[in-house]
């Protein structure tokens, strides 16, 4: 085996470089040997390679991603703590809390190895918070389907669920959200997008940054093992002689465990102050997590690559460099805190060893078995990387398609076949309930969780004796974004911010997970630039900021690219987690009230997609002055007592919505149509700035008034009825005798509209046999 | 009677965390001289017919497809009477 | 009089706040136990919590139950330490040998996470008395390896002496041998039970508060039984 | 090099519900003749020194105490070269 040292790299110009392998273009190649002022050594090559992929450089989306700085109010934003570019942003919550959020994409991986995929993907999120000093309390999984009956969804989706549950349950967090979408174009790319909220005091904040010369660099937690390098094995076979590397899997095994002694010795080394930057492992291992540090200090680094601990001794250094092993971290520790930080890796089993020292060099150098294999200016490798303009041109079949209204298909109308209608709509794939999914998460685990799943939104105590809390909301309609991706991705914006506020939190920063096609595609490129731009502006217009994201390029199988799915989280603040407004209603006799405006807007509605199977026309209008006041009015009736349920509207319509809080309670209700309105429309047209709520009689006036002074239209569409003679309450039995009843229309009885909301998922999944 | 049996371990690259919590565990009960533990599955199939009787190409599709990810694992199968 | 009751932190424990949440609002004084620590500083009573001891990857509570802390409270437990095993400390009772039967993979397969009904079949342990007989309760049940079995003279036994806890109602979760939920060990001061009680102790973060009456019960009968 | 090899099955009246959601997976590819199955345990302990140095009834006791839980499973333990 020949090491290609920096000294060999000098003296032989003339080697050949796998950099195209390694995903590298030409020019970017000769930009490393311009920076290095000679060829890069096999090990630099790897560590360029890698932290010049898109997935770790965010090459093309870089420049449209800077928006969400720019597009700031004057004098920038109140809330904001740290903001993008850490592996986090920060938000102050108040009361001297801070919470830091992210979504990440584990989508190509979860495919391969579901069960695998997307634990892992669970893993590296909930390292990314831990990175903050922050300790994780909760998890939201957004995701993302083929035909919900295609044979390989049956083969993925039990898996992806298994492996979130395997790894958050182990780990003891509570999974309180997320979603569930089925849709062709995922088939064969399913979306495993993972959220992870963690909370800590102020003083507590720690950013990734190796500063102190003489400081020391602690690598703990797992082995480092040939996890995830594939690619680079070409380097490796490279440089080594005629038998070669083992193989390397392209797959990594989570072990949540680890993961659970990695979070306490973690917190318990900050909390103690004995470190003074932190850092995760994920993507791109080493190379990412020194290169950054090293970048983020004011000095230099310097690895011994050989201290490295392996579970498998055959690694070649570029492969250690790669290795994408799971639960690993970094620290930067004082020499005088060493001991102690080892004491307690060690009182948590967790194996720890020094690798390395800042200094004064300004570079980043790189020793295995004293021999020099890296020498590079760290922020060339970890922030200066390439930029691209892509090209980017609207698609051409846009006019078309936005032209091919969902308005005009025929509706129905007789009472038979709306009731008809509601029990397909609510039997479909995407309307049922999920619970069949969420009951393999624990959602009470460390026992602050308020509300969870199926409620609008994810809300946990951070503090018992205050009640201060967070909500977390995460949506996304990829039809509407595909109609229009700057209004869909703002729909999809308005969407989360709704569910947060209906259950009276105020909701308070954004973060997004952005799924894209190919950005080498002009139109693929066009529509991301477009979702962008409407989330830049929306978060302005709405108040609230981008605190970080992920983006998600090459979702696509064969030649079609995924619906543009842009999740988009928010996050809201509640003082008191006592007054949160859940989505089941109350007692007999309260009013039932339909905020905001309904007009026949059944473009990319659920509606559509499931009766007549269209996707076409302009989706919902925009009005985030709307959103916003819906908000305030929501969380002015969580606090003045006002409202004792809501629930907003959205896929499905007003009908999803009602039958929602019906089977939630176990109590019926009689409804009307409101004078103005079809009923078709008032059932399932997908208006937005809209949300039911339920008052008791006592405070209608009040409630009235409020929405009448500030200009929000409130309509009363029916009361809470639990039937004559019929029993009332939460019992098993509660659903006897209980139903829905849209005057002069038809009557439905609460039971026969479960059997179809909570029949669906058990009859595709159960039989299923997940390895 | 015959009895396929199918062994599905976990490619000797991959982490195996179980094992290694068996490793711990022996350590910390003071057995001595274990330089490697790896957990996998047995699956024993009962079918119908004697040894010769039995697929062996559809079982070993069946090991393949249905009882191992040959991404992360690999089965050795034998045919027992 | 104050009434200490240890909570055991195992590497995997993810309870043990819950529970110790939970001997608060009963009125107790919840101590903290480290598995690696023989001493259990001489508590009145323990609470194994729920959780994943060790990953729980080769068999729940398997490894658990040679930890040093299980030593001393295996011992004294035998003695008349009251224990009360949740979930996984349910779990670690079995495969200790205090408890009979063990627990193995629910039926279905899956872990399941839901809000249970259960009946109070025995109130004449120390952890139960505060129910009254057939009582109902509601809380939280999430695990994925919950089915109780045990042979069926032992299950006989059980039923002929009164020893079983608690039974599901309406659904059983997990395919439990006769919808057993919970068992206790033949003087009631030793009993596993498959559920959370830890969870329902507030209105706010549980389905009900119906899970107070375990650690209600022990909180009770130590303050009674004080000299 | 030697290996110990430990298989644990759950015990015959013990409900095996892998193994049952196995057979049913079976039965749905087509796959006909199949009586039962039934989905166990296997470790792999490598341990220093050859075949005759390994402490056999050490290496059973560990099967008895740790790797099965007598009250449901069995086991059979075999050292390999
Ligand atoms: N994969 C999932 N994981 C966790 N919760 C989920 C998942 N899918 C759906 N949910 C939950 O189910 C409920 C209904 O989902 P959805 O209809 O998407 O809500 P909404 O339309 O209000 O955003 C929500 O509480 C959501 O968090
Ligand atoms: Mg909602």
């Amino acid at each position: 085996m020949t090491l290609d040292t920096v000294t060999h790299a000098a003296e032989h110009p003339e080697d050949d470089q796998p950099f195209a392998e390694l995903g590298l273009r030409p020019e970017e190649y000769d930009r490393i040997c311009e920076i290095l002022g000679r060829r890069p050594t096999s090990s630099e090559l790897a560590m360029y390679s890698v932290m010049w992929s898109e997935h770790c450089s965010y090459k093309s989306s870089k420049v449209h991603l800077r928006q969400f700085g720019n597009k700031q109010p004057e004098g920038g934003w109140p809330q904001l703590m740290v903001g993008i570019g850490e592996n986090a942003g920060v938000v102050d919550v108040g009361d001297g809390w801070a919470v830091t959020f992210k979504i990440e994409s584990h989508n190509h991986p979860s495919f391969i190895e579901p069960y695998q995929g997307a634990a892992t993907g669970v893993g590296g999120i909930v390292r990314d918070i831990l990175s903050m000093g922050a300790r994780p309390i909760a998890i939201a999984d957004p995701l993302r389907f083929g035909p919900a009956d295609a044979p390989d969804t049956k083969r993925v989706l039990p898996g992806v669920v298994a492996g979130i549950g395997g790894y958050g349950n182990c780990l003891g967090l509570p999974t309180i959200g997320g979603e569930t979408v089925f849709d062709a174009s995922y088939a064969g790319n399913p979306l495993v997008n993972a959220l992870c909220i963690g909370a800590m005091r102020h003083e507590d904040v720690h950013l990734a940054s190796a500063r102190g010369v003489g400081n020391l660099i602690v690598l703990y937690g797992a082995r480092t093992g040939g996890d995830g390098i594939g690619g680079v094995s070409v380097l490796a076979s490279e440089t080594f002689d005629a038998e070669g590397p083992a193989k390397r899997p392209a797959v990594q095994v989570g072990d949540p465990f680890m993961e659970k002694l990695l979070i306490e010795a973690t917190l318990e080394v900050l909390h103690t102050g004995l470190v003074e930057g932190i850092q995760d492992l994920g993507g791109a291992g080493i190379s990412c997590a020194t290169s950054e540090l090293a970048s983020n200090g004011e000095g230099g680094m310097h690895v011994w690559l050989d201290r490295v601990l392996l579970r498998d001794s055959s690694l070649s250094p570029e492969e250690i460099l790669m290795s994408e092993s799971q639960e690993r971290m970094c620290a930067v520790v004082t020499p005088d805190n060493i001991d102690a930080f080892m004491a307690i890796c060690a009182k948590w089993d967790v194996e720890a060893v020094v690798i390395g020292e800042v200094n004064d060099s300004g570079r980043l150098t790189i020793d295995y078995h004293g021999e020099r294999i890296v020498d590079v200016p760290p922020r060339t490798v970890a922030h200066e990387g390439p930029v691209y303009q892509r090209p980017m041109s609207r698609p051409m079949d846009l006019d078309a398609l936005q032209a091919d209204s969902s308005d005009v298909l025929p509706r129905p109308t007789t009472g038979a076949e709306l009731k008809k209608t509601l029990l397909t709509m609510v039997a479909s794939a995407n309307l049922a309930s999920k619970a069949w999914i969420t009951d393999q998460y624990d959602r009470y685990v460390l026992g602050n969780t308020v509300l969870a799943q199926p409620e609008d939104t994810g809300m946990v105590r951070i503090d018992e004796s205050s009640g201060r809390g967070v909500a977390v909301s995460t949506d996304c309609n990829g039809r509407f974004v595909r109609l229009d991706p700057y209004a869909g991705t703002q729909l999809a914006l308005a969407e989360a911010y709704r569910n947060v506020a209906v259950s009276g939190a105020r909701p308070t920063a954004v973060s997004n997970c952005l799924n894209f096609g190919s950005p080498e595609d002009p139109e693929v490129m066009w529509t991301f630039a477009e979702a962008v731009r409407g989330l830049a502006d929306g978060c302005l217009e709405l108040g609230i900021p981008v605190t970080g994201g992920n983006v998600s390029f090459y979702n696509s199988t064969a030649d079609t690219a995924i619906l543009p799915t842009p999740v988009i989280a928010v996050l809201g603040v509640i003082d008191d987690v006592e007054r949160r407004t859940p989505m089941a209603w109350g007692p007999d006799g309260e009013l039932i009230y339909l905020l905001g405006d309904t007009r026949a807007e059944f473009s990319g509605s659920e509606w559509a997609h499931v009766m007549h199977g269209h996707l076409g026309g302009q989706p919902p209008r925009v009005d985030l002055a709307r959103e916003a006041l819906l908000a305030d009015i929501c969380i002015a009736g969580s606090r003045d007592g006002m409202l004792t349920a809501a629930h907003d509207v959205a896929d499905g319509g007003v009908a999803q919505t009602l039958v929602e809080m019906a089977l939630r309670a176990g109590v019926g209700a009689r409804l009307w149509v409101p004078d103005d309105l079809d009923a078709a429309m008032f059932l399932w047209s997908e208006s937005a700035g809209r949300a039911v709520v339920v008052v008791a009689r006592s405070e209608e006036m009040r409630f009235t008034d409020m929405c009448a002074a500030r200009g929000m239209p409130a309509t009363r569409i029916g009361v809470v009825d639990s039937g004559l003679g019929a029993e009332l309450g939460f019992t098993s039995s509660g659903d006897a005798g209980q139903v829905l009843d849209l005057s002069g229309k038809f009557t439905v009885s609460l039971a026969q509209l479960r059997e179809a909301y909570e029949g669906t998922l058990p009859d595709l999944f159960d039989s299923g046999f997940s390895r | 009677m015959a009895r396929v049996i199918v062994d599905v371990m976990l490619k000797p690259e991959i982490l195996d965390p179980q094992g290694r919590a068996v490793s711990g565990a022996l350590t910390r009960l003071g057995i001595t001289g274990v330089n490697d533990v790896r957990q996998g599955k047995r699956f024993e199939i009962t079918v119908d017919g004697n040894v010769a009787d039995v697929d062996e190409s559809a079982m070993r599709s069946i090991a393949e497809e249905l009882l191992s990810n040959p991404v992360i694992e690999d089965y050795t199968l034998r045919i027992e009477p | 009089m104050t009434a200490r009751i240890g909570v055991v932190t195992f590497p995997g424990s993810l309870d043990d706040r819950d529970a110790a949440r939970a001997i608060r609002i009963a009125g107790g004084e919840p101590v903290v136990l480290w598995h690696a620590d023989a001493d259990v500083r001489g508590v009145d009573a323990v609470v194994l919590p729920g959780g994943f001891s060790y990953g729980d990857y080769l068999r729940c509570g398997a490894i658990a139950k040679f930890a040093p802390v299980m030593g001393t409270v295996i011992e004294q437990a035998r003695t008349g330490l009251p224990v009360l095993g949740i979930c996984n400390g349910f779990q670690i009772l079995c495969e200790s040998h205090l408890l009979p039967g063990a627990l193995t993979r629910n039926d279905h397969l899956h872990f399941i996470c839901r809000d249970q009904r259960l009946r109070i079949d025995a109130t004449d342990t120390v952890w139960t008395a505060a129910y009254t007989p057939g009582e109902e309760i509601v809380i939280p049940l999430k695990n994925g390896e919950g089915g109780y079995v045990a042979d069926e003279s032992t299950l006989d036994a059980l039923e002929a002496e009164g020893r079983v806890v608690a039974r599901y109602l309406e659904v059983n979760p997990n395919g439990s041998r006769r919808d057993i939920a919970g068992v206790a060990d033949p003087t009631g001061r030793i009993v596993g039970l498959m559920p959370h009680p830890e969870h329902a102790v507030e209105a706010l973060t549980g389905p009900s508060t119906d899970g107070l009456g375990f650690f209600a019960s022990m909180v009770t009968s130590l303050i009674e039984s004080a000299p």
